[in-house]
């Protein structure tokens, strides 16, 4: 672990906790009577997790304006149905196509918007997912069998066990989802992550510092749609069929409301945003005709309440105390512009 | 000590989400649009099924065991549907009813079978549903390539030569409008000049009604749903296109009088399972006259009656056999034989579509009421 | 020939009610840099109050066909631009300062509730305006028959984009909001009260937005509930197409938007449609990054 | 051989001629001042230098290179680091971010490496935390590295932006305004840093309005005045040029 010697991650340690925590409350209610419905709920904010993950990459850390994410989802859950249903493939092999050919979807159409601004950059992004969307409706290729969609997507399977209870789902979900944080949190304290934040806070500085902004935009990109990819790879056979009514312009709505409202591209936010909004839009449902009401309403007293996210965006931290006044100034002691407003820097 | 505190853990959480089950009571499922662009249809089935339920228990439920329902919203859209179905299997019924529109039938499918549950469709028609080798699934609507079927035989009876086929990119329209070009291909009575969809939910059709009056065809088939039918007839008068509409049972609904005005409806033809209204058994005018007096009106379309339907089957099923999945399901497939339901004689084939002729041709008249016509 | 006249007028008379509901957006989005989804819904309201004022007050048969649609565009407007107002105030304004992003996620949040407070209230069903309220002759332009109706919406829309330019470029109000548009701060330095000018954005904005539901209602017949998410979305993407933050840009933008789908919808595919109408926005995008009358802002280094 | 030469470089911005056919070299080892009123087009000669921006013609040179036209990313690598006029520090980053933003340049790892946390890749890090941390140190801002950019003074945050610059390892630094807001002991503090700069090795290049600083520190001076070079010289030469004097202070008869 020799990643976690060079910063001093807390963020680390809270996940592990969190992730424990969740295997445990799972048990409990793969025991209880009722528990497979929350089981479900549970699964439900694990994908949306997963997606508001990836999502975060492009938006929360790059400043990318992504509002039609989940098209990238939608494309990995078609490979996925496609290979498998149509093909025959056993799902665990599609898992990488999906990825590679979301990501490549990505890659080539943000090459030619990759420069737009902020909302412009917003719109297109609504306008790829839809049209694909569309596409998806009109069985484009023949392949994807129009508005009925995909049936028969088999369950996932893994060394001969089979996923099929709400229960074995749930480990293979949260499972994503922790590897998920895992990587990119350590991706997050990297070089590549800090150069992400560069291109979000101010793409002229971060051009001149050498930072290539068209090609990390694109990887960013290019990942978030991979990760997406994979995600849709777990969706299908979590869902058995699918159809392009899954996949509407609201779900990317709500992914974007999730990594805004996490604060910052922080991930924890991110989990428990995904809880909050998620979890509430499921829970709702027992207020009948009320609900999405209600739904809405939180969205507006919920951004009220916390205008800047759940979470602060939090600072990197870096073990660099050591080094303070080890090496020599440039600024002589009579000048004391360093000194005096060092002061004021430390407070 | 760890596994000391899971264990504490998990009892506790179980506990907390435990539901309280009546063990005498039979419980039968029910996944409806509540909410959503079918909701008048889930709320018209819900209210079947709640009325007939009460009656039933007041003569004393089935064999001295009341029958308790299990509602769950399935949202008129597959992605709650998916969610509905979970909770459902998740309290463990045998079986549940439902529901409209063949797409959200189709996400709830997969759910159920594999948790052994016997499902009835209601409003869903798709073909496919029935071809995916089910034990447990059956319908008490009939399919698209019936209605294909019916659907070309009146073009061709009405004397029609060139049709223009329309419809929403639905699963069920689509469906529809493709087992139409099919049969009428394959019989060469009728041509076809004329294959698009529209957008459902939008305000104005005139761009696609100008392109069909260009197309210049004897008729119009439109499969799609009552809204959309609604609007293209109020515009279709406005743009003078003077070719007839005719259209598939999602037509069905007397919100279509509502939508396109007396004067535009009228002249409408479209093809669909007898109206509860048509229907004239005693079982059925004895039913009918009960929703009526309970609801002050009679089920808006033939959909939420197929529900009853349904509902006569399980009892009759669990009446013979008991409330278990497997045994339901076999009864349905072999023992259950022409029972008089609301809709008709209800029997199931093997692979658990409905058996009978059901379609009829219907005409709107001048005070937009829907006419039966005689065969 | 004549087809395509008669498409071309189908598309005009969409795109006007796009380029309507497109001035509000842009109108929001040039003070405050906030792209108010909500603002579809705020469309759909105006259609129902147009419904419900036209059918409780039963202005049919006792008023004369020819001035029904001004009351009930009028008094709609009133309805729709009190709510907008509210709107501001409640959803918009503690975020003033917040993360730009903040606000757009309430806008959605605005938008989902005004959708199913419109079903709690007059159900989910679709609703309609009586077939018969207004029946004028079509009208020959190039020896086709227009009907009568696309041109009142595309004479409307016109007027009403004309008025608004007129106000914001010629009037003191105006320039206090073209003040406000540009630096907010300086602005209030310069004595302008900048919480106003941001109400009455928000007053005219919506205001034109509910005048385009009852247009909607009165010259298509139907409406429903969730019609403002997706009509929202089209005027949104007719914003952008013209250039967001530019008024004449919307009205070109809506009408452009029109005619591409009309098109589109007419001789190629009325399944494709909205994806060609999405696909010829991506174009105009690439080729001019900030929409058609857009200005093109460089970076100070 | 001058490390970077401008030869007949002109820029335009539609009908504005902004940099009108300009040409100077600087030596290596060396501190130029670019000096002329404001508007003169001094800061868009720092950008056609730095890549922000291509001249419609002529050639900028960087070591024996034509670099015109290339990207500022790629400048950088080459070896030429800038401040900003109006500065571009990352507001909400800490101060040891900003300064490894210079580092980035310099570094290898990428998506794979870091994700999966390489053990090079971890050695990269360290050694680059520990170069920034000299950097810092170097302007003086060491003891409050985990500190927000956003909160610094002006005159510190100009230092920052320096020390960013350096952790790129440049040949040569472009400064513009590094006085500007700084007080008279802030000032000179920055002269003095300026000079340990030079120390190291690195050519300085700097766009100043502050005479006096000017004059003690730079070599030589390049005088522009409407997007045009009105004269070239050591700082004694530029003193007593007549035309420079116009410029600064204007004609008699102009009010």
């Amino acid at each position: 672990m020799e990643a976690l010697k060079q910063t001093r991650h807390i963020g680390f340690w809270t996940g592990i906790v969190f992730f424990a925590l969740m295997a445990v409350l799972a048990i409990a209610l793969e025991s209880s009577s009722g528990g497979n419905t929350w089981l479900r709920t549970l699964n439900n904010i694990g994908i949306f997790t997963a997606l508001a993950l990836s999502l975060n990459i492009i938006l929360g850390q790059t400043g990318l304006f992504n509002m039609g994410h989940i098209a990238f989802f939608a494309l990995g859950a078609y490979v996925t149905a496609v290979l498998n249903s149509v093909l025959g493939w056993p799902i665990i092999y599609t898992l990488p196509f999906a990825a590679c050919i979301t990501a490549l979807f990505a890659f080539v159409v943000a090459l030619p918007v990759i420069h737009l601004r902020g909302d412009y950059l917003l719109v297109v992004t609504i306008g790829i997912s839809e049209i694909l969307r569309i596409a998806f409706v009109n069985d484009i290729f023949g392949l994807t069998q129009g508005p009925n969609g995909i049936t028969g997507i088999q369950r996932i399977e893994l060394f001969g066990y089979r996923f099929m209870s709400q229960f074995a789902q749930f480990y293979l979900i949260w499972g994503f989802v922790a590897i998920t944080a895992c990587l990119f949190y350590f991706l997050e304290h990297s070089r590549f992550g800090r150069a992400l934040n560069y291109i979000k806070y101010d793409e002229v500085a971060a051009s001149g510092n050498g930072v290539n902004i068209v090609r990390y935009k694109l990887i960013a990109f290019a990942l978030g749609a991979f990760w997406a990819g994979m995600v849709g790879t777990i969706y299908a056979p979590f869902i058995r069929t699918i159809s392009p009514g899954l996949f509407e312009f609201k779900e990317s709505v709500l992914l974007f409301a999730i990594v805004i409202l996490a604060g910052g591209g922080n991930i924890v936010g991110i989990v428990l945003a995904s809880f909050l909004l998620v979890g509430m839009r499921d829970v709702l449902t027992m207020f009948g005709d009320w609900s999405m009401l209600l739904f809405g309403l939180m969205m507006v007293v919920i951004m009220i309440i916390r205008p800047q996210g759940i979470m602060k965006p939090r600072r990197r931290q870096y073990n660099a105390g050591h080094l303070v006044g080890k090496f020599p100034s440039g600024i002589g002691k009579k000048a004391g512009l360093s000194a005096g407003n060092q002061a004021e820097v430390v407070e | 000590m760890i596994k000391k505190t899971m264990l504490a853990l998990a009892t506790g959480v179980s506990l907390a989400f435990a539901f309280p089950a009546f063990a005498q009571d039979v419980r039968i499922g029910l996944m409806a649009g509540l909410t959503g662009p079918y909701a008048s249809e889930g709320q018209d089935t819900k209210r079947i099924i709640e009325l007939m339920i009460e009656d039933l228990n007041a003569k004393g439920g089935i064999n001295g065991n009341k029958v308790q329902l299990v509602i769950e919203d399935d949202g008129s859209s597959p992605g709650t549907a998916a969610t509905a179905a979970t909770r459902l299997a998740s309290t463990k019924v045998p079986a549940v009813i439902g529901t409209y529109g063949s797409a959200v039938t189709e996400a709830s499918q997969d759910i159920f079978d594999e948790a052994g549950i016997v499902q009835i469709g209601t409003g869903s028609t798709s073909i496919r549903l029935t071809e995916k080798g089910y034990e447990r699934f059956f319908r008490t609507a009939p399919r698209d390539d019936e209605q294909g079927r019916v659907a070309e035989e009146s073009l061709n009876k009405l004397g029609f030569k060139t049709v223009a086929i329309l419809h929403d990119s639905t699963a069920y329209a689509k469906g529809l409008a493709d087992e139409l070009k099919a049969q009428i291909d394959k019989n060469g009575r009728v041509n076809t000049v004329f294959f698009d969809a529209l957008v459902p939910g939008e305000s104005d059709y005139s761009v696609v009604l100008t392109k069909l009056k260009s197309a210049n065809p004897d008729a119009i088939f439109f499969t799609g749903y009552y809204p959309e039918v609604g609007l293209l007839l109020r515009q279709k008068k406005e743009i003078g296109l003077d070719a007839p509409i005719i259209g598939g049972d999602a037509s069905n609904h007397v919100d279509l009088i509502k939508i396109a005005g007396k004067d535009a409806a009228k002249g409408y033809r479209f093809i669909s399972p007898p109206l509860p209204t048509d229907l004239d058994t005693p079982v059925t005018k004895e039913f009918l006259a009960s929703y009526k007096a309970k609801y002050g009106t009679y089920p808006g379309s033939i959909w939420s009656v197929a529900s009853g339907d349904a509902f006569i089957a399980l009892v009759e099923a669990i009446k013979a056999k008991g409330a278990d999945s497997e045994a339901i399901a076999d009864y349905l497939h072999n023992d259950l034989k022409d029972v008089q339901g609301l809709s008709g004689k209800i029997s199931f084939n093997e692979k658990g579509d409905r058996v009978g002729d059901l379609y009829r041709l219907y005409e709107v008249d001048g005070d937009g009421n829907f006419v039966l016509q005689p065969e | 020939m004549d087809i395509f006249i008669t498409q071309l007028s189908n598309g005009l008379a969409i795109g006007s009610i796009y380029a309507l509901v497109a001035l509000g957006y842009t109108m929001v989005y040039g003070i405050l840099r906030l792209i108010n989804f909500a603002h579809g819904d705020l469309f759909t309201i105006g259609a129902y109050f147009g419904l419900t004022i036209l059918v409780s007050f039963a202005l049919q048969g006792n008023v004369s066909p020819l001035i029904i649609p001004w009351i009930l565009i009028i008094m709609a407007a009133i309805g729709v631009a009190i709510i907008g107002f509210l709107l501001e105030r409640v959803a918009y304004r503690p975020l003033r300062n917040a993360n730009r992003l903040a606000a757009v996620v309430s806008a959605f949040g605005a938008s989902i509730f005004f959708a199913n407070a419109l079903k709690l209230i007059y159900s989910p069903n679709r609703q309609s305006y009586p077939a018969d309220i207004i029946n004028l002759p079509n009208i020959p332009i190039f020896g086709v028959d227009i009907q009568s109706k696309r041109l009142i919406m595309f004479g409307t829309a016109v007027l009403l984009m004309a008025l608004l330019y007129w106000y914001i470029n010629h009037t003191r109000t105006g320039t206090a909001i073209r003040a406000v548009a540009i630096d907010q701060g300086a602005a209030k330095l310069m004595g302008i009260n900048v919480n106003k000018i941001i109400s009455l954005v928000f007053i005219i904005g919506p205001a034109l937005g509910g005048a385009a539901g009852v247009l909607m209602g009165l010259f298509y017949g139907q409406i429903h509930p969730e019609m403002g998410f997706s009509f929202g979305l089209k005027a949104f993407v007719a914003a952008i197409i013209g250039g967001i933050g530019n008024i004449p840009g919307a009205m070109l933008g809506g009408l452009l938007l029109g005619v591409v789908e009309a098109i589109a919808g007419g001789y190629v595919s009325g399944s494709w449609k909205d994806a060609i109408a999405f696909g010829a926005l991506i174009v105009i995008l690439i080729f001019r990054p900030t929409g058609i009358l857009g200005e093109r802002v460089a970076d100070k280094i | 051989m001058s490390l970077l030469s401008l030869q007949n470089v002109i820029k335009k911005f539609g009908g504005l001629t902004a940099v009108n056919d300009v040409s100077f070299t600087v030596d290596e080892q060396s501190v130029v001042g670019l000096i002329g009123p404001n508007g003169a087009g001094k800061t868009t000669v720092f950008n056609l230098i730095t890549g922000n921006y291509a001249p419609l013609s002529g050639t900028v040179t960087f070591r024996g290179q034509v670099i015109n036209g290339q990207k500022p990313y790629k400048i950088v690598q080459q070896g030429i680091a800038r401040t900003f006029q109006n500065i571009r520090l990352f507001q909400q980053m800490s101060l040891l971010e900003n300064v490894l933003a210079g580092r980035h340049c310099r570094m290898h790892a990428g998506l794979f490496a870091s994700m999966f946390c390489l053990p090079w890749q971890q050695r990269e890090e360290k050694s680059a935390v520990e170069r920034a941390m000299q950097e810092l140190a170097f302007v003086g801002l060491d003891a409050g590295y985990d500190n927000e950019a956003g909160n610094l003074s002006y005159g510190n945050q100009r230092l920052l932006e320096i020390a960013r610059a350096l952790a790129t390892d440049p040949k040569l630094i472009i400064l513009d305004e590094p006085a500007g807001g700084m007080n008279d002991q802030e000032t000179a503090a920055l002269t003095e840093l300026i000079a340990a700069i030079q120390k190291r090795g690195i050519t300085v290049l700097l766009i100043e309005h502050d005479m006096n600083l000017v004059m003690n520190i730079c070599q030589k001076l390049v005088v522009l005045e409407y997007g045009a070079k009105i004269a070239e010289g050591t700082p004694e030469e530029i003193k007593s040029n007549p035309k420079v004097i116009e410029a600064y202070l204007g004609t008699s008869d102009d009010e």
